[in-house]
């Protein structure tokens, strides 16, 4: 389409509208300004292309034309901004590309199979707030029988978050030939942390060995949001316990350990803080609000589980996710 | 004032858009928005119906005063029972739609609306329900 | 300033050029423009408001008047992509201030003092291309007169690479208690990387243990720019030898470690490709050109020859660093 | 066509301003550009005066017709001895001028352009100089 055609297309919208015509020719000014937006037309050539359209309809009274003239010097600096957005959006678009790349490899870091172990069903939902993830999980699975897993939230989000992630990663990597419980290895993965991480970072983490023999989960927590425990019998949740000082925060940090035992039915549900910090309205999302959720998904498999949560949720905050999400759910069969 | 009022309008042609602009300008001018803002809300029903008429075939658009604390607004919900949106996320984006990101879409109509509500089943259908408060700080026309 | 006011300065400088005042309102409506953008006027409102000004000038046509409501049509489509202006910008500059954060947390994993060992003077210089460094150097002592060094180049720039560059670190750190020769190192770090990294990336480096109780570095290659050792004796520069496959290459490499040992006088120099690679004009810079450059700095202290290097060649290359930068300097007193 | 021609005018007062401005749109109206170019050829040497007066307190703007490869165009250089740009990165960077970054600005003036030089010693001073050509793709008003 031409310049012409355009004026032409433009001066039959002002003559339709002007015989009364009322919504259509509106709606038919709608769709041509997204055409112009298309083909670049910039806002002062639209100001000179209304100008001229209108000269097609009778004769313009002169002050009316050369008012165009000012509109065009106003619209030039418009047209100044809406030629940024241009630039804007590159220069978004070469970092993003940049963090894209960033993530994939941030991806591999992370386990690509859940642990299988008779008798125990495992679940998963990690989705980062942003393209790089400050949440950070991990499965280990030591012989048929026993796997070991790690939930951990780092302070802030995005690439900072990552990077930390990383080295989260290798450190307890490090660690693997060495014999050391959950406690003990928070212990060390503390030092890591502190001697290594800027003092206003820290991390949270639940760190836990799964015995599938026995059913028994040993664990320890580093200043974690809660996870839940869910009984069958009682049809109940519980917050699963635990306290100790987030890694990072000071040196020497020790750590406990607790165990639980799951009976057939039974839930084990950890998560970062991303699952419950979401904004409902105006108002913020309650923990025991999340119970409820809970509630209402227990008893399909344990990824089902996860994955309904995972949508209810982000339908309730209208697809916005403020923070990284993860949940790990665990269920005796 | 009148009565409070609502009117829907079913949308699988493309004359249908323009019905359903139309009925929505006349009711926020009865309401008492400014002509800019007559002309927004236009737009948006517009972008809602277009979506139905382009991605879903048919559905619906209802548009209704509503009150709350005092304020009074219009409300205009836009349902289909079409394929859905498969990535809420990314059509929330800038840059997402197909004119290259410049115009409304989606986030230019969460931007002109002071409330957003968007809700899509992939196989089921998706509905957008926005709200336009009136003499809201910022929504009506400039003073 | 109410929207009264703006109409009215509006229609003034429409007066003022129906009136013949030419240039003056022109430039008046400019600088009308950039305040109607400061104040987040959007163009539809613009459009709406050079209807109403237009109307305090005199009697305007019905079909003029009613072709404003054409224009506003438009125009909120236009308003649309302004409006989308803000939300690039605070995009971009929210990925800018995380890189800003992480780049910083690099920094922090980078060693903070080059060892001081007698007899042997040390010098760096390492300078990133982009806010984050994919260039990486560690020294670490081991007593009074031993030290270790490394240095190495990650494939590609920003903030890939500094990821891989905190694996690195965190790699070498796990290593600290093992007592592996630069050789088993190498060996250790390309298993690490070559599990962990994306096939497309690779890492170049050298690892290298200097003795000042007989003056002697000791060292092995994985894939990197050769150094130089400079002979004050012959006041000769010749390659530092060395073979053996980047880390990531390929599983199970291994490596071969060298000796040599420095006189009084003599100097090792370590670098990273971005030393070298840099355009003059339309060529590119030889290494042959490099060695007359190094010659020219030759026998001022270690870390006063680095910087002078340095500034020299940014200076040619017209303060342009299209790839990261790092020189060590070992020089023997 | 005329003969190739070129004006001085020095820039010590915003009256200053408007009559660069005037002889650039003159300029470019001999030369041929469109209205709408003048417009931005008005607005380039309005923001490359602007510069001058409110950060040099007084320097020169320069317009000049040009030819190359048998192609017409406008030059337009603006010279200070005033205080030069400390980081001449940030000074192109959008978002950078007061104005919160919408609006012309030097990055503005590049994009209106098609060729764009800056060179700013601190405590020497500032030349910028563009160049506009008539017919280039792109360049003149859109056909
Ligand atoms: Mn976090
Ligand atoms: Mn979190
Ligand atoms: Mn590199
Ligand atoms: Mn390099």
């Amino acid at each position: 389409m031409t310049y012409d055609d355009l004026e032409e297309q433009y001066a039959r919208l002002l003559r339709d509208y002007r015989e009364g015509k009322g919504e259509a020719p509106l709606y038919g000014a709608q769709q041509l300004g997204k055409q112009l937006l298309a083909r670049n037309v910039s806002p002062e050539e639209l100001a000179d292309l209304h100008g001229r359209a209108l000269e097609r309809l009778g004769p313009v009274p002169e002050f009316v034309r050369e008012s165009f003239q000012i509109l065009t010097e106003i619209m030039i600096e418009y047209g100044n901004a809406y030629r940024s957005i241009h630039s804007w959006r590159s220069r978004h678009q070469q970092l993003e590309s940049e963090i894209a790349v960033a993530s994939a490899m941030q991806q591999a870091l992370l386990p690509q199979r859940l642990p299988s172990c008779p008798g125990v069903d495992v679940g998963l939902v990690s989705v980062p707030a942003k393209q790089m993830s400050g949440d950070y999980y991990d499965f280990v699975c030591h012989d048929s029988h026993r796997f070991s897993l790690a939930i951990a939230d780092i302070t802030g989000k995005g690439i900072p978050a990552a990077m930390c992630m990383s080295m989260l990663k290798y450190a307890i990597d490090g660690l693997g030939e060495m014999e050391l419980g959950p406690a003990g290895i928070l212990r060390h993965l503390n030092n890591v942390v502190e001697r290594n991480l800027d003092p206003s970072m820290f991390v949270t983490m639940v760190y836990g060995r799964y015995d599938a023999d026995v059913h028994r989960f040993c664990y320890a927590t580093a200043g974690h949001e809660p996870g839940f425990l869910y009984r069958r019998a009682e049809d109940r949740f519980y917050d699963l316990e635990g306290r100790g000082a987030a890694l990072g925060i000071a040196p020497g940090s020790t750590y406990e350990e607790r165990e639980v035992e799951l009976e057939p039915g039974d839930c084990l549900i950890l998560l970062t803080d991303g699952v419950t910090e979401r904004k409902v309205g105006r108002a913020y999302f309650q923990r025991e609000e999340l119970v409820s959720y809970l509630q209402g998904e227990v008893g399909v498999p344990a990824q089902e589980m996860a994955n309904r949560l995972y949508h209810r949720l982000l339908l309730l905050s209208q697809f916005e996710l403020p923070d990284d999400y993860t949940m790990i759910v665990l269920r005796r069969t | 004032m009148t009565e409070p009022f609502s009117e829907q309008v079913n949308i699988a042609t493309e004359a249908d858009i323009v019905t359903a602009r139309q009925i929505g300008r006349n009711m926020a001018r009865q309401l008492g928005f400014g002509t800019i803002m007559q002309s927004r809300i236009a737009t948006t029903i517009s972008e809602l119906a277009r979506n139905i008429y382009l991605y879903a075939g048919s559905g619906t658009i209802f548009i209704e005063q509503v009150e709350r604390d005092s304020r009074i607004g219009l409300r205009i919900t836009a349902a289909d029972t079409g394929p859905g949106i498969a990535d809420m996320r990314k059509a929330m984006e800038d840059g997402y739609s197909t004119s290259g990101g410049l115009g409304a879409g989606l986030p230019g109509v969460k931007r002109m609306m002071d409330e957003f509500f968007l809700e899509s089943v992939p196989g089921k259908g998706t509905r957008v329900i926005v709200v336009k408060w009136r003499n809201e700080a910022g929504g009506g026309d400039p003073d």
